[in-house]
Formats: structure tokens, C-alpha cells, sequence
């Protein structure tokens, strides 16, 4: 993040929250998600991004933002 | 044995498919997992913590395993598409074992809902393996719409009931235009067996060898479980019989 | 698996006892025999033809398998009892699988004849494994005369019947002194891996192989059968519940 | 068997004969049975005869013969 | 005994529904309703014979008991809402067994085309009572949308079978918000009264009657079987325990 | 209705025997035998309190139902024997329903004592019904000795576990020469209406109505369950069928 | 029926006919239905005719018509 | 029971007791029993005593005396 990121008002796996990030790329890494990480996803408002639109993909105000890996399961 | 399963093209010489969830440590669940000779493995997706990335099971699985990711504990289509979205770009598999839940408390499948959301996930490209109950039409209707699978439950998910209807279960299997995997029920290895003589293609175990008192021990058990039952499947068993019918011979006795 | 059982100081790796009447032809019983992994299989002792003697069955099973004779369709047990010395005589085995029918119609045992004849067999040097009903205190006097083991039935003689009542069988087995056997009534694999959960320590199976229609495939079944069902007894099953449990974590669920 | 046997009654494996064997080992001779083979046994009243005692073993009238093997079994 | 049923505000004092289809002749049937004691009667509507027109069987049932008519052999909602317009026009009745079946052989319900058909019924005013299957998501939403009662199988329409399974009869019964009745595979007055034990309101009975040797002593029989089950529930049964406990005192008995 | 039991040579209209122990108070058990409509009720007969006499229940029941003493808790031929005789004064009644127990744990009986005892029993005047197993040769020896009735067991005593073993149950029923009644196990309504379905005469019912949270109610569910199962039997059901049987007329659907 | 009935084809209970009778009530008296008999009911192309409304109900060519009565049933 | 009887041991329902009593009927009496109390069965070393002869039965040091009445039963 620089000086120049704007704050945003997100939904973030379900909780609202205020980030500077203008990208999902600037999000992830926000959160301390290393980009490389292998079995993440992401979707923003209900559509998953591929991994390759992270950098370019740009948030706006609301939007909500699912970040997932996988987990044990049934 | 050379017997194998089929589903979507894809060939799985095990007819046993395990959950990864609630064992008592990852080493155990990864012997249990070898133990069982499965070759395909149900798996969760889930929001990441936000607070740090830890290194995935995942990381564990691959390469050893095929994966399918559920969406257990969707209640929505949305959510369910969503969520086996998620998972495709996660895992970059379009397998996925669809679950909507009717009902949160006894986790029955809603099987209207089911249809219509594998209906759109096939017309996505997805290779779904629906979770729903022992009813034919439905099942049917799943198959109709494209499914590469179906998985009518046994008993209520991790419930150890077993195969509560047989007859039901025997007449999906008996219909069924694409292979049956019984999942959510079985509680011990004759479970699984009976659920491979009634005609089931495959089974899936998770919380019986996850919660027994010897996981690896129980996944051995499965495993042979599983064989029994397919072998038995394919080499006919007897009629029951209401009277006895003697296995020595009936002349010669010695008699005094 | 090192999960050998004794019965009567004598150690068998195999928990299948298999019986050898019935089978399409003699090269199957052999080949079924070998498939099943049995240690210990079951002959009759009958009147040779007066018309001239063939080659026994015997000289194919000896030095290959523990012989148990038996003394089928025995009504008295004077013709038991002289039935199991004519086959110590004759096999050189002081191990008797001892029957007496009580109604040849069900072929049902007369267990108070049983115990009688049990204790004289015992007094004269035989190791005697009787089949008996699933009667905690008759397997407790046949204990107590001295038999090696009890051969309670899970349901009437060829039936395929299964495990008729699986609570009895529990709890013969959570009483007997001596090894259970499960003994007539397995009809396939899911009923042999459901005695030994319930407790036995093996089963014999014979019209269930022999009469299927593919009986060394059965064979390889009932093998995996026991098997299943004595790793599942020996890590131990979860309880049964009723209502649902679920396997997937709960929370961190996708939800939009 | 020579002139000299007389002939007797004898019960054998349940069915009434009349043979000319003074001893088991006769009697089974005379049923065409090899002395030698295997997994033979033989009873005499109820009670058991061990190979080693079958030559020697006299046969009275109306004695009861059973003559068993090993078949199979369940 | 004073214990009705309330269905959509209408009081029955018997629980026992009874088809009227199959009868040795015309006489029996009004013989076996009679016996009985039931107050609700099910008919179907089918096209008149272009011969001709006879004299229905409804004139002699009219005003002697609630008639009931349902959809039976159904396959379409389309079909189904018209049968049940038809039913309501010709008897005058807004009640209707709604019957839409997903697979002709089996005549399994067609569960979600059920919900859309019941939906719109109850819409035109309809006291709709659905014959469906023993899920309870499926019961719920027939009972969302605003049907009087569901009606799930015990087993297959006209089999016999029983209640094949009873944990889900249970099940649904402890969650529905509206009666459920117990239709399809009663085969004798055992299955009966386990039904009303499981939690079931009432049950409907047809081919165990009329195509019992003697129907009108079956008759008796349900109606027994119902009032003994509907008994038994209301009292509260003991619970199972897997030891014995001893009824006669311990102490004092004859000792020499 | 008019079927009437006879149990040598005397003639019972009720087919419900019912026990006196465990209600919660003398009352409330009078109550339950009234509403029962048993004719035939159980006893046991114990040490006198040497503290002082009491004014005792059968003063209450007598002349009201005929009084079967038992001879429960005995473990030996002796015992049993001796409280028979006691019960025949005390009483004066030559009835008694023989128990001889082969573990006080289960409560299981030792039914080759219980032939001996039967047979003593027998000589010396006595009515005898034994308490036994679902044993067919057993209950034939017992009926040989000249037993008026065999009592097999449901399940343990005071389990409520049912009938555990119905193709015994049926079995021994198809075959005995003497009145069947089904003692043990009872649970529920619906128990007691698959014993008479099964082809049982009688049955026995204490713990299930006393320990009941409405003793009173379930004396009635009882009534009816045995009613309804025995009017079943008398009928004749239906087969079971593994498919469906339309029971409306297939022809003139409406169809658009 | 008069002669002036026009003859229409109709499907009747699925069959296809051509009757001369221009409204239901004529259809139903060509079939040979008394039109007080109870428990009947009618529906032309899906809808349900009341009783009421027989007399006044034409018909059109190519019209569906579904006549039933109660049977038993389960 | 007059001051002339005898003390004897004698094991009644099981326990053992020293008892001024030299027939049944005094024993019963002795134990506050109604001999008129109807239901009541008495046996002496394994045989029954019917009521006829309580007054007769004398009692011998060491008899084993069992008191029932009947209970409650399943």
C-alpha cells in the first residue's frame, strides 16, 4: 500500500471492513496472503476471478469479497 | 482384482472414497488414507482465516490423491455453485460433490434445490457427484439433468446408522442410469459390504474411520469392507430360504 | 495382520473355516478352498459304497488343511459319538465338529443331547466343536463340558438366512469362555463381516461359496468378509446415533 | 477267502449279508477293499476296530460292520 | 376413546383411512368400511365408459363417509390439477389426495413437481393432502406451502413391505407442523400400529385389506392395529435395553 | 369375537396374560388388568416376611382372573419344583409357569433343566408352561413331556427389546403341538401384534404396561395389539412384494 | 339433436369422434348421459365446466373434453 | 405355647433361629401367623405341608421350614 490508496469499505468473507486497496491483487496482500499460494480462490460479488485477474481485477465500494482454500471435508 | 469404476471417464480402481475431516491428527488421516487404498478423497472449502494463511492439507493430498470438493453446508443453490466455483479455481478440478442441505440439524439433502443447482453446474462444465436420499425418482432426475453420479444416503450424515432402507437403496442401484456411491451412514465395515451387495458402484466413509478408536485399523477394515461386498455382488449370492437345506451329504450316516 | 486364533492350543491365521460339500465339481472346491485362505475345512464321515472304493476327497485336502470332521445328521448321540470316533480313526484327528439334529426337517441341534454327548467326547480325548443355537447358557454348559469352542448358528442350516438374531450372537459372545464360531445361515460377505463385529471369533461358511454363482469369486468374498468385520470389531465402530453429526467443518462457509 | 470260510450273517453298513470272512481284514477283502488304503475306519458293534487289530479281529453272526470315510462335509 | 384428528379444522374420530379399490365385490367393500370404523374413504376419478353410465360406487358411500379423492396414476402436475378440478366439481369436495408419480413401475412420488402441483391446488383452494416420500425436507415444504397433511410411504404402493424405514417414518413425523399419515405399504395390522408408535397421526390402508383372505377380518385387524399404536404412542413405551431387568421380586424366593 | 384360546382344556377369551409386578401401586395395577381384559394373570410366590403378614394382592385378584403362579428367579430343578408345589397350595391351582434360569444376568432359561423340571411337573399332577427359548427342538421336548403350552422369549426380560428373532418365533409356532405364548421382550403394541401375526396364541406382557409413563393406556394399546394380530393372522395378509401394485384402476386417467 | 346439428370433431376422453352437437350439455345427451346424474364432471381444453354452465357451453371444433366420474380408488 | 416347650433350632426361611415350638402350627403361631390366613403354603425340608396337617406336623432340631405366600409376579 502507498500513501496514495484510498480507503474502501469491503465485505470480506463476511465481515465488513476498511481497506486501502484499489485491486484484489492489493487486497490479498493487505490481508498477508502471499500471491503465490497455491489452492486459493477468490470471488468477488458471487464471480470468481481467476487467479491471472487478481492484479488487474479493481475493487469498488460494497463489493464483497470471498476468499477461500481448500479445507478437510466430508 | 481388476474391477474398476468408471465415473466421467475417469477410471478409480478403488471403490472406496474417503473423507479428510475430523481425525485425530493429519499423520493419522494420512495413514488412513493409504491404509484404504482409496484414490479419491472428499475435501471442504472454506473462507481462509484472515488472520494468516497456514500450509494447506492440500499440500499433503496432492498428486496422491484425486480430490473432490464438496459444498457441505451450502443451503442455497447460490451458495453451492458458488462454493464448487471456488473449488474449481482452488483445486482446478470441475469434480465436485454437490451437497445442499434441506435442513441444518439432520443435514437431509434438498433435493429440488439439488437438481436444479447440478443442472446449472453441469451446463458449467462441472463433473457433479450429488449427495441426496434414497429416492429413486430423484435420483433419476440427476441423472437426467447430467450428473456423472449420484449419493443417496444411507443414514444421517455421521450418524453410524447404516443403511436404513435397503430395499430403497437396492432399487436406486437397480435404475440408477450412472453409478451409485453410497455416502453418509455407514458405520462399520458390513455396512459398506451390504451397501456393495445391494448394488452401490462405490462407497464413501468418512467419520467411521475418522472417530473410531483405531482410524487406521478401521480404514483396513473398510477397505476389505468394500472388496467383500463387490465380490460378493459380482459372484451371485444364494436365494434366502425360509427352511434348511443340508450341506453334507444325506446318505451313508452311520447308524446303530 | 497378525491376528492369529486358538482353539484348543492349536493357532490359525485364517478365521474362514470353510465347508466342502456342494460345489460344481471337485477342482472348484479346491480352487475355492485356496482363494478363501482357509486353514481348517469341514468333511463328513459317511458308509463307503459297497460297489468299490474311489479315491477320497481327502487325499487332495490332507497336508494342505486342518481336517474337521463332522458328525451331520447324527439324531442320537450314540451315532454322534461313534461317528466322531470313526472319523478319529479314520483321519487321525482328534478334532470333531459335533452335530446333533434335534428335527430333520430344520435341521435344528438338540442341544441337551449335545452337551451330553459333548462331555463323553471330551472324557474320551477329542477337542469338540459343537453346533449349538445362539443360547447363551447352552454355549456356557458346552464351555463348561470342555468343548474348545461353540458353533452357535446365525440362522437354519443353507438358508443363507444371515445373522437371524444378532443381539443373542452378541451376547454369546460377550459370555463364552470359549471361541464362537459362527456356524450355518451366512448366506454373503456383509453377514460374515457382521458376526465377527458382533464378536465371533470366525465363521464357517460352505453352501454360501459352493452354491453361488461364482463360487471361488465368493470365495475371495467371504475371505474379505471376515476379515473386514474382524478389523472393524478390533478398532472398534462408532456408536450409533440419531440424529446427524456433521463431517465438514461448520464454520467459514461460503455464504453470499 | 478260501473253502474252508464258513459263511456268516453280518449287518454291513446297514444292510444284511451273508459272507464267508472269519475276520475283518477277510470281510473287508472280500468288499474289495484295499487293507491299505487311507482314511479308512471301521466299526464292529458300536465300537470302533483300529487298523492294527483287523487281522486279527473275529467276525460273530450277526454282527454289526460299518465301514466309513471322509466325504464332504459342511 | 376420545383422541380425533384435526385435518384442516375437520375432526375424525377414526385414524385408520381406508382405500376402496380391489374388493372381492361391491358388498365386501362397504363391509369392510364398515368395520373399519373409518370416517375417510379414498376414490379415484376416471373417465366414463363411453357405454354407458353405471351406478357409482360413490352413490352408496356418499354421506356414510368423507370421501377423499386423489390423483392416482398421475405422472404430470398438469394431469394432476386437473384431476383434482375434476374430483372437486363431481364430489363437491376441496379435498384432494394429490398423487403425481415419478416412475410408472415402481409408482414412486415425484417429489418436487409435487410441491409445485400442491402449491397451486392450495392456491385454488384445495385441502391438499400429498402423497410423498418419508424425507422430511421434502414434508416440510409440502407442509410450506400449505398442505393439511403429508401422506409418506411405509413402502412401495401395494407391496406390503411394511414401514422399510422407520427412523426416517420417525423423523419426519417429529418435525412436521402438519399431520402426516402413513400411506403406502401396509401389509398387516403390526405394520399399523409401529406406524402410529413411530409418531404417525393416522394411516391409510388399502390392498392389505381388500386383497386379505378374509377383508373384513382384516379390516378389524387395522382398526385394531391403528387404536393399539395410537395407544401405545400416547402412552409412552419403555425403552429398550439391551440387559435383562427381572418384573418378579429378587428377593425372598424358595431356597433349599 | 368369539376365538377363544384353550390351554388345557380350559377355555380363555382373552389372548393377553399379564403380569402384577413393578406398577407403580396396587390400584393402578388393578386398574391396568381390568382395562387389559386378561383373564389370566401371573404371580410369583416368595417368602413371607417373618416381620408380620399383610393382606395380600391375590385377595384382590382372586376370583376376578384365574392366577398363574411362576417360579421365577429359580435356578435349579429343586427350587423350581418345590415353589410349583407350594404355589399348588398356596393357590389351588395346578397351573404354574416354569421358569428356571441359567444366568441371573440375563435371565436366560436353562432349558435342558427345564425339560427335566417340566417332566417332574407333568407326573405329579401339574399345568405346566415353561418359559423358554425360540428353540423348536426344545419346545418340541417340553410339549412331549406333556407341557400344556411352550413360553418362548421375545427378547430378555424386561428389555423391551421385541422379538428379536421372528423366522424362530414363526418357526416354533408352524410346529408346536401345543399353544404358543410369547413371553419376554414385549415392548410396545405393536410387539404384541407381531407375535399373534407370527402365529403366536398368547403373549405375556408385565414391565411394558407397568414401567409404561400410562400403565393404563398401554393395558388398552396392548389389548388392541393383540387383538388386531391375531384377527391378521386369522385373515391371512397379503405376500410382500419387493415391487408396487396399483391399487387405483390404471385405465381412463385423465390426460391432457 | 335436430337435423340442423352441425357435426364438429371433438376429442372426447382422449378418443377423437364427430358428433352433432354445438354446446356440452347436446354432447353429453349424445353420449348418453343424463345430465342430473350426481358425481359427474366435465372439463373442455383444461378447464373444469361446472354443471351450471353445460347448457350455455359451446363447443368448437377440435375442443377436449374430459368426462368423469368417482371410481374406486386408494 | 405353654412354658413346657422346648427350645429348638430349626432354619426358617432361611435363617437360622431358636423357637419355643414343637408342631407346625405352634411354629406358625410363634411367627404371629393367622392360621386361618388364606394363601399361605408351608413346606418342611422340601416337602409341603398341607394345611390339614400344620396342627400334627411336629418339628425335629434342624428342619428347614419354608413360609411363602404368593407376590407380585411377571
Amino acid at each position: 500500500m502507498t500513501e496514495r490508496a484510498t480507503m474502501i469499505r469491503l465485505r470480506i468473507n463476511g465481515v465488513e471492513d476498511e481497506v486501502g486497496a484499489s485491486t484484489l491483487a492489493e487486497l490479498l496482500k493487505h490481508q498477508g496472503i502471499d500471491l503465490q499460494a497455491r489452492f486459493l480462490a477468490v470471488a468477488v460479488n458471487g464471480a470468481v476471478i481467476r487467479r491471472a485477474d487478481w492484479l488487474a481485477h479493481p475493487l469498488s465500494p460494497g463489493d464483497e469479497v470471498e476468499i477461500v482454500r481448500p479445507l478437510q471435508g466430508g | 482384482m481388476t474391477d474398476p469404476l468408471t465415473i466421467a471417464g475417469t477410471t478409480l480402481a478403488s471403490r472406496l472414497f474417503v473423507g479428510t475431516a475430523g481425525y485425530p491428527n493429519q499423520q493419522m488421516l494420512l495413514d488412513c488414507l493409504e491404509t484404504s487404498g482409496t484414490e479419491l478423497v472428499t475435501v471442504s472449502i472454506r473462507r481462509i482465516s484472515l488472520e494468516g494463511y497456514a500450509e494447506s492439507l492440500v499440500d499433503l493430498l496432492e498428486g496422491r490423491y484425486r480430490l473432490l470438493p464438496n459444498t457441505a453446508g451450502c443451503v442455497t443453490a447460490r451458495d453451492a455453485i458458488l462454493t464448487a466455483e471456488l473449488a474449481r479455481e482452488a483445486l482446478q478440478t470441475d469434480w465436485v460433490k454437490l451437497e445442499l442441505i434441506g435442513d441444518r440439524e439432520t443435514l437431509y439433502p434438498d433435493v429440488e434445490q439439488l437438481v436444479h443447482a447440478a443442472d446449472q453446474l453441469v451446463r458449467s462444465g462441472f463433473t457433479v457427484l450429488p449427495y441426496c436420499n434414497e429416492d429413486p425418482v430423484a435420483c433419476q432426475k440427476l441423472a437426467d439433468v447430467g450428473c456423472a453420479a449420484v449419493m443417496p444416503l444411507g443414514s444421517l450424515i455421521g450418524s453410524g446408522g447404516g443403511i436404513a432402507n435397503p430395499a430403497a437403496i437396492e432399487l436406486v442401484c437397480s435404475r440408477s442410469p450412472v453409478p451409485v456411491v453410497l455416502d453418509a451412514g455407514i458405520g462399520t465395515a458390513s455396512d459398506a459390504a451390504l451397501a456393495m451387495e445391494l448394488g452401490c458402484d462405490a462407497v464413501l466413509v468418512n467419520t467411521a474411520i475418522a472417530k473410531s478408536h483405531d482410524p487406521q485399523r478401521m480404514a483396513a477394515a473398510m477397505r476389505a469392507g468394500v472388496e467383500a461386498g463387490r465380490l460378493a455382488r459380482l459372484a451371485g449370492r444364494i436365494p434366502k430360504r425360509r427352511f434348511a437345506e443340508p450341506s453334507s451329504p444325506q446318505l451313508g450316516l452311520v447308524s446303530t
